[in-house]
């Protein structure tokens, strides 16, 4: 049954891909939702199976490669971990399928058909990853994300700086499937097999050097494609893509496959101390820095795309210190309101016709109270103001950082303070205050109509009540997440922190963030920010001029190398030795036909001679073949 | 006789067909001495029948089957049957020739080279 | 026996037509009936149905590697009859004698593919050759026709000769013309006598002659070039390739005999690398895709001759898949050779803006040739490149075949480059819409057994 | 015995140097040839008259040009007789196994000349042997 769920958007994927000229916008929407909401019901389903205790399916669709003795076949796994995230997969995708209808209403028939095409390509493509039962299933995936990004980054493709983020995007992932392959490659050669359950069934197999080296290659796939130091510059350029493309991969593909990959591989992971300080370390250090780069930014995509690397950046220092469930349930609520906030974004936007600085905004409150309203949720439930979502699941993974060491807490606290700082900036700067754009916009502006507003809806009712669905232990709550899946996420690390301790830490972290929150809104609801940052804050909203420090350090000297191989070694070196050769040959050809001078004795007598020379080299051949081995 | 007298012989008529095959520039005669070339190898097939004839008849003290070593003839027959073939169609392209351009020259035509 | 007596038998047959039938146009059609029946009747011997039972004394000894090799062949002749059928008639007025010629060919590449008694040989090669001198001449007023049939003919009877004189040596050596298990029979000679070898060499030699290896090749590119295109075609590749199956069962049967105590892998590496140098080092300067074809082929036999040098089992398959590729590649790019009225490489400029079926196909035929991936002709060159690596020894002249093959592209190329990248107005003969669609089957079939070569090798077990 | 079969005897070991009295004779060979060019070069006289370019025929003036056009049709016959005649080798074997290979060899050979009445009822057909044009 499990293949019936990467199948429908497939079906999807087709249909809308190779009849997009002749079908209607109507049955392109309808298609493109209906194969999304499909395997949404069967995840439903499968997920029901699963918790119910149901077999713990490995499903072999057909053998893939069989060479000799290494076997990898196509099967599928669904367990407590992959059914987990088919629901937020499909579930989030198909709201965002939906909101797409009407958010790329303004599309020509075939453009509209081509972006559900991708979209359901996308939504396969993640499937995949995640159903995979091994690794080389999950990298097929890995790459059919990359390349979903791509085209969708570059959808509207006539616009050459959207090209360029596309294929910045696309470059920049290659890196870390680099990566990533390596890792596969290694531990296909240690152990012969890439299925999970014989991997982990081995690893006893492995030398800390090669579980070492395997995670820390597969870490670095995990870079790429969750935007992690010093892989993440693509992810905000990701925001050339229409915005609920952005929703689609910030909230429920893509970004998260990294910590997927990672929760996957928690008994290898944890088996290695190296990577796993390494994993925290990126893991804050990533949140801290798109933090401080989120507060200054302008743009409310931008904003957006920096608060999903900060928080990744969580997600990650949650692996890193084994809460691997607080991870996912982070996962989870981030994909709730990020893709609230998001498409509440998309809404302004759409309602601003295509207006995304922040600085043209202001006083929506009153014009889009939907909006408004979910996008006030989604900012509380990311700040991790109780008892919204966010702060559950942030305040598993600090809990468990401070068991690990204090300063990752520190560190996570300010990081919180930051996030509640530039997300009730975002807020106030749009909603509050007054209109700032032209009274062009003010005439037009609306409320976004119902295949919008329903979504934010549902959406925020999610990000709302997402964190009961795994309430600490120390507000009476039952952990159930922790318990669902505590049979895949074997090396969770139990921390042992007293409950006053933890309520203090907790009454910290709120508080700094309630503080930040009032800060940033009484600071910006009044006075928006309007000029251009000085100092420190220019370096901010530069991005640390990071890009700029990729182009020197990297891209540059790869360009003049390219380029001194393209003029100088080729053009002189292998282009003179190729047509040397080609010369040469020419030349012999030239010569070389004379002997066909077309007179019948000179072709016998040149026969009668071969003849003879053949009879003395079969005679001496012994004499020959000495002589040849003893110069060679 | 000694079979190496037949063999010589045999090889001298070859070589005597091969370096006139060499030499000469008229079809015709080139052609001649290609069946020079074949009649050599006939007697040598002939002299190899009788010389097996003679081993196996000797090996099995005075009798050997009386077919031993006739294939070596009828192989010949078919080279006489064969070259006839060839004489026929060989003589017909050398007249087709001599039709068109008045030569047997074999060097004459030399368009097709290089 | 089937397909021996079934092609004398409908040859003789055409041969009464030629006054029986009055229509010119009909002779082709009885041609194509006939070779429908003749691979009907070869396909009933394959599977064990044979209409004669004749004794044959051991002369000849059927095998399936043999049948295969006669059905394609057979249906290659049948695929070369109906694309190029009409050219024949343009020929002059003796299309049934053409036709009667072709099945008397065709007799003797089923005595070929069939024989084990050097007599069988002897006679499956002659009747192979004299009808090619006849056909090569067909063309009576041209003088490049009269010259090749001329030269054709001298240095065809001279190895004729040659491989007499070698099976008589033969014959004094071991005192049978068997193929196999000659010294076995006789337990009279120990060890090999040189009568034997020096027999085995000049028989080497005209079998080499008749594949147009090099340093006997030499008649090769003067004769394809002066014969009518429509024989070239014929000739260059049913008959040549039939020359390999003949020349693989002399190496086989006969020479890994004698390999026992002598290594003839010197002598065909030698030859081997004499005849890629010599076709593709000449081709590239070629101003004519016909006389470029002729050197290709020198150098295809180059290729083929591999199997004679490694002669295991990867030799004998490869084998069959380089004649199919080979034959129907070069059969194809013949057919439209025929219908071009210049036969220069400029003749073919702009092909593919006037004709791109055509121009499209014979690219497919070029690609074949050259052995680019995903034709028939690259897995028949992966064969019998693998054949050598498998032997273990002498993998440099793998290296070398690679690098040859690599210079091969060149000139098979230009024909691409003048076709598609070139501005010019062909002049061609007519032709229908019934020979572009016969292409474009002979490119599908081609691609086809590329892609999945089993099709092909199943036949040799069931 | 050993006498006449003593080029058979030579059995190959692999050694090379059991080939040097083929290398000999191949060497042999070629230098006969070689000899015999040299020799005629060198030893014939060499006058260049038109005398020399006529044929010579028993001391008799020969008549005309011997290479006058000849009508094809003498060469046919000839030809078609060659051919002919020659396939009456193949009754020599048959006459002298008459009595053994009984009426079977007869239809055997009855077949024979059926083709070769084939070919000759071809040939008629065809006009090869029709003298008046």
């Amino acid at each position: 049954m499990a293949y019936l769920v990467p199948l429908f958007p497939l079906i999807g994927f087709l249909l809308n891909g190779v009849f997009r000229n002749s079908l209607s916008k109507g049955l392109v929407g309808i298609i493109g939702c209906g194969a999304v909401l499909a395997s949404f019901v069967v995840s439903v389903i499968l997920f029901l199976d699963v918790r119910a205790g149901g077999a713990l399916a490995v499903q072999p669709l057909y053998p893939f490669i069989h060479v000799a003795n290494f076997k990898i076949d196509f099967v599928f796994q669904v367990d407590q971990l992959s059914s987990l995230f088919l629901l937020i997969i499909t579930g989030i995708g198909f709201l965002i399928h939906l909101y797409s209808t009407s958010y790329m209403h303004d599309e020509t028939n075939d453009h509209f058909a081509r972006y559900f095409s991708y979209l359901n390509l996308f939504v396969f493509s993640m499937l995949l990853l995640v159903l995979g039962a091994n690794y080389v299933i999950m990298f097929i995936g890995w790459e059919g994300v990359g390349l979903c990004s791509y085209l969708l980054i570059g959808y509207w493709f006539k616009n050459t700086d959207y090209n360029k983020a596309a294929n910045k995007a696309f470059i920049m992932n290659r890196i870390g499937d680099a990566g990533f392959l390596l890792g596969i490659f290694w531990l296909l050669s240690k152990l012969g097999t890439a299925n999970y359950t014989d991997v982990f069934a081995n690893v006893s197999n492995l030398t800390p050097t090669d579980i070492t080296g395997i995670t820390l290659l597969l870490f670095i796939g995990a870079m790429g494609k969750s935007a992690q130091i010093p892989l993440y510059t693509w992810l905000p350029d990701a925001m050339a893509g229409p915005t609920p493309v952005s929703a689609l991969i910030h909230a429920a593909t893509m970004v998260t496959a990294g910590i997927y990959m990672v929760a996957r591989s928690n008994a290898l992971y944890s088996l290695s101390p190296i990577a796993e300080n390494l994993v925290a370390v990126i893991g804050i250090a990533t949140a801290l820095f798109a933090a401080t780069i989120a507060i200054k930014q302008n743009d409310i995509k931008k904003v957006l795309a920096y608060s999903t690397v900060s928080q990744l950046g969580y997600m990650f220092l949650g692996l890193g210190v084994g809460a691997y469930t607080g991870s996912v349930f982070h996962v989870m609520t981030h994909a709730f309101f990020k893709a609230l906030l998001f498409l509440g974004a998309g809404s302004v936007i759409h309602a601003l016709h295509h207006e995304q600085d922040m600085r043209n905004m202001g006083g929506l409150k009153k014009y889009m109270p939907v909006t408004h309203w979910t996008f006030l949720i989604a900012c509380i439930a990311i700040a991790g103001i109780p008892p919204f979502s966010g702060f559950f699941s942030k305040d598993e993974i600090l809990a468990a950082a401070y068991a690990k060491n204090p300063v990752y807490w520190v560190l996570g606290v300010i990081g919180a303070g930051m996030t509640a700082f530039y997300m009730f900036r975002l807020y106030a700067t749009t909603f509050l205050g007054q209109f700032r754009g032209t009274e062009e916009q003010k005439h037009h502006l609306h409320e976004s109509p119902a295949a919008i507003t329903i979504p934010l809806i549902i959406l925020a009712l999610l990000a709302f009540g997402g964190g009961f669905f795994n309430v600490p232990a120390i507000f009476g709550g039952g952990q159930q997440l922790h318990h669902y899946l505590s049979p895949v996420l074997t090396a969770e690390h139990e921390h042992e922190i007293a409950h006053s301790t933890e309520l203090m830490l907790m009454g910290v972290s709120v508080g700094v963030a309630l503080l930040a929150a009032i800060i940033a809104l009484t600071k910006y609801a009044r006075k928006p920010e309007l000029n251009e940052p000085e100092g420190l804050g220019k370096v901010l909203a530069n991005k640390w001029y990071i890009d700029e420090l990729y182009d020197n350090v990297i891209v540059n000297p790869l360009l003049a190398l390219g380029g001194f191989f393209k003029n100088v070694i080729e053009k002189s070196g292998i282009d003179g030795f190729v047509n040397g050769v080609g010369g040469f040959i020419q030349y012999s050809s030239r010569r070389l036909r004379l002997v066909q001078n077309g007179k019948v004795g000179t072709y016998i007598l040149l026969m009668i001679f071969s003849i003879l020379i053949l009879w003395l080299a079969f005679w001496y051949q012994a004499t020959i073949t000495g002589f040849f081995q003893k110069i060679f | 006789m000694p079979i190496q007298y037949y063999i010589i012989l045999a090889a001298a008529l070859f070589c005597i067909g091969v370096t006139g095959v060499l030499i000469r520039r008229n079809a015709i005669i080139i052609f001649m001495c290609v069946e020079l070339m074949l009649n050599s190898v006939n007697l040598l097939l002939v002299a190899f029948s009788k010389m097996h004839y003679a081993i196996s008849s000797a090996n099995n003290k005075g009798t050997a089957a009386i077919t031993t070593g006739t294939d070596a003839q009828l192989f010949v027959f078919f080279i006489m049957v064969v070259a006839a073939a060839e004489v026929s169609v060989g003589l017909a392209i050398i007249v087709m020739m001599y039709r068109n351009v008045h030569s047997t020259d074999v060097n004459f035509l030399n368009r097709l080279k290089n | 026996m089937n397909a021996i007596i079934f092609s004398a038998g409908w040859g003789i047959i055409m041969m009464f037509c030629s006054f029986l039938v009055k229509n010119q146009s009909s002779y082709r059609h009885i041609a194509a009936v006939g070779l429908l029946v003749l691979l009907a009747a070869n396909i009933f011997d394959t599977y064990g149905v044979d209409f004669f039972h004749i004794d044959s004394g051991k002369m000849l000894a059927y095998t399936r590697f043999g049948f295969v090799f006669n059905s394609i062949a057979i249906a290659s002749t049948l695929i070369y009859v109906l694309l190029t059928g009409r050219d024949i008639e343009r020929l002059g007025r003796y299309t049934a004698e053409f036709f009667t010629l072709v099945f008397f060919v065709l007799c003797g590449v089923c005595l070929l593919s069939a024989y084990n008694n050097l007599l069988m040989l002897f006679l499956g090669i002659e009747i192979l050759t004299i009808p090619l001198y006849i056909l090569t001449g067909s063309d009576k007023r041209n003088l490049k026709s009269n010259e090749a049939a001329l030269k054709y003919f001298l240095m065809g009877s001279f190895s004729t000769g040659l491989m007499l004189m070698g099976i008589a040596l033969m014959y004094g050596g071991t005192g049978t013309f068997l193929l196999e298990s000659s010294r076995l029979q006789s337990n009279l000679y120990h060890g090999i006598s040189f009568l034997e070898i020096v027999g085995l060499l000049f028989l080497l030699a005209s079998m080499c002659f008749k594949v147009s290896a090099a340093p006997f090749h030499f008649w090769t590119p003067d004769v394809y070039d002066g014969a009518p295109s429509v024989v070239t075609s014929f000739m260059a590749t049913i008959v040549k390739v039939a020359g390999f199956i003949a020349f693989l069962k002399l190496c086989t049967v006969r020479m890994s005999v004698t390999s026992t105590a002598i290594d003839w892998k010197l002598i065909f590496s030698i030859i081997i690398i004499l005849t890629l140098l010599f076709g593709n080092i000449t081709a590239i300067f070629q101003q004519s895709v016909k006389r470029m074809l002729a050197y290709s082929s020198i150098s295809q036999a180059g290729f083929m001759l591999f199997a004679l040098f490694s002669m295991n089992e990867y030799a004998s398959k490869g084998l069959l898949m380089y004649s199919v590729a080979y034959c129907l590649a070069t059969i194809g790019l013949f057919a439209v050779l025929v219908k071009m009225k210049d036969v220069t490489f400029e003749g073919y400029n702009g092909l593919a803006k006037t004709q791109p079926v055509l121009a499209a196909t014979n690219a497919i035929f070029l690609f074949s040739l050259a052995g680019i991936p995903l034709t028939a002709g690259f897995l028949a060159k992966y064969y019998m490149l693998a054949s050598i690596i498998k032997t273990g020894t002498y993998t440099w002249v793998v290296v070398a075949g690679v690098l040859f093959a690599a210079i091969s592209v060149y000139y098979y190329f230009r024909v691409i480059q003048a076709m598609y990248f070139k501005n010019g107005e062909p002049q061609m003969e007519s032709f229908g819409r019934s020979f572009k669609l016969g292409l474009v089957v002979l490119a599908a079939i081609i691609i086809i057994v590329g892609a999945f070569p089993q099709a092909l090798f199943n036949w040799l077990y069931f | 015995m050993n006498s006449f079969v003593y080029l058979l005897d030579t059995v190959v070991t692999g050694n090379s140097a059991d080939y040097v009295p083929i290398g000999i004779q191949i060497i042999f060979a070629a230098g006969f040839v070689a000899t015999v060019m040299i020799a005629t070069h060198l030893l014939g006289p060499k006058r260049k008259t038109a005398e020399k370019l006529e044929n010579f025929a028993s001391g008799i003036e020969s008549h005309g040009n011997a290479r006058q056009p000849l009508a094809i049709k003498y060469f046919l016959v000839a030809i078609l007789f060659v051919l002919f005649d020659v396939e009456v080798i193949f009754f020599y074997p048959y006459a002298v196994n008459f009595k053994s290979l009984g009426w079977y060899g007869f239809i055997e050979v009855l077949l024979f000349v059926c083709f070769f009445l084939t070919g000759f009822i071809y040939i008629i057909k065809k006009g090869a042997l029709k003298w008046e044009d």
